[in-house]
């Protein structure tokens, strides 16, 4: 799994690629809570790049929801999502705490 | 059928998935199909590491299946703690964002993924997961007439 | 030539595809004027589908920038921009005047 | 060489950049000066609309060219206004953006796309422009000693 991030004006843009299971889920989740905890509440998680996501990662993105949301100060959207990933999400009844964009621009754009 | 022993660690993954990726290509599995396995024996093994082992290098998960054509048989042994999964409540999916806590997906994702799941445990042999997928039947035939005997 | 627009939160989102030559261009700036009279001075325009541009397509990047910029009230700004259409900025000496982002993404968080 | 007579409208441009890609891969040229000929074949027909016909439908743009390996000579013709060149001022390309008005710009992009470009009015004949394209020397290879001759 590789992670990037990019700080843009009204939020933070992260990429995913790999295979986020629970072997590389506690390396997204420290990424991601480190910025968080930093004071960024707007985050935008491309993961065009991902090609398997396990329940350890959908936590991930769950944990940070809950962080970002927290005293409405912001949220985590979603961009890239193939049905894979969006068939886990739904499994778990993910799907309607996340905003998803269809374009990571239009994530963007939506802050 | 073949069979390997993977360290119990989250790092044998993507080598478990890998294993059960051939296994379901070997049982003509469907695209669809085998990533349900991958996803379905990773959440498996995941909670054999954290829940039977209760945690990283504490044994090893036994890997075996039998194939036949559209269907694939996945066992998986431990010799970990033994495990009633009638004991588990089922996660509530509808709640707010708020009342979700971590946990309790691994199970449903399985049982929702494979046509069966069954835990086993006997004594000295520790415990025992059996699944079972097959290939769904193809439902855009079923508006074509089946030809019928007379 | 094909042109797309979507209103974001802080700007809008121009996707453009073909040729911009003179027989599009007209086409072009009275899409994007559109746009900004309507209060709109901040732009991304994406040109990654644009395999063609000649100086008549590149004033219509130049004269929607003036308009933008008029009392600091916006900027367009650029994304996708290919070799060819880089040299043709540069060519036309109008690369000090944009903005230039590799990604759409970081050109919509750049407002 | 081939010649054909376009209609001067702006809907003819796209045909006009065919005709001359045609050209220029006929006289092997490489895919960065190909699209060079396409641009400066462009402005060219567009300033003979613009400038020489001042408007649309008001001639034709007969356009011919000429090969040879690793060369093209592109030759536009028209009936309209005669046109020197030497009247027309260079633009200022490191003016601020505020000072730069639109316009200017199509004769500096052909002569620094081609190697030569050249206006001729012929009293009947209308304005006649020839511009020659090349294929660079391969820089890269200047690093190697050449062969030298004994
Ligand atoms: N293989 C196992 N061995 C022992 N206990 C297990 C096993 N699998 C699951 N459990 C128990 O069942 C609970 C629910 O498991 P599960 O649905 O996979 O969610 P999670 O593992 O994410 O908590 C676990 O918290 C654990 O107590
Ligand atoms: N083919 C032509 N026939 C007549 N006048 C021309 C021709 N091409 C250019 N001109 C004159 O030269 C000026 C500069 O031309 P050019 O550099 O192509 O810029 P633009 O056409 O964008 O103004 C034009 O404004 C026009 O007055």
């Amino acid at each position: 799994m590789e992670i990037k991030h990019e700080s843009l004006k009204r939020c933070v843009l992260f990429t995913v690629e790999g295979r986020i299971d629970s072997s590389t889920a506690p390396d997204l989740q420290q990424k991601i809570n480190g910025i968080i905890d930093q004071g960024n509440f707007k985050v935008v998680v491309d993961l065009r790049g991902v090609d398997f996501i396990s329940s350890a990662g959908l936590w991930v993105l769950v944990n940070a929801q809950k962080k970002c949301k927290r005293f409405n100060r912001g949220e985590v959207v979603l961009s890239g999502v193939s049905q894979r990933v969006r068939d886990a999400l739904n499994l778990a009844g993910f799907i309607p705490y996340f905003n998803i964009y269809d374009d990571t621009a239009k994530a963007v754009g939506s802050f | 059928m073949r069979s390997i022993a993977f360290p119990g660690k989250f790092s044998s993954l993507d080598d478990i998935r890998d294993f059960y990726t051939e296994a379901a290509k070997e049982a003509e599995l469907d695209k669809k199909s085998i990533y349900d396995v991958q996803l379905a024996v990773d959440e498996a093994a995941s909670n054999i590491i954290d829940h039977a082992y209760e945690g990283e290098g504490k044994g090893e998960i036994e890997c075996s299946y039998q194939v036949s054509p559209g269907k694939l048989e996945v066992v998986m042994r431990d010799q970990g703690k033994a495990f009633n999964p009638k004991t588990v409540k089922r996660p509530n999916l509808k709640a707010n964002l708020n009342n979700r806590k971590q946990g309790g997906l691994g199970l449903h994702f399985m049982r929702s993924l494979m046509d069966s799941v069954e835990f086993t445990f006997n004594g000295q042999g520790g415990n025992v997961l059996r699944m079972v997928k097959t290939n769904k039947e193809p439902e855009e035939q079923s508006e074509q007439p089946t030809e019928r005997q007379e």
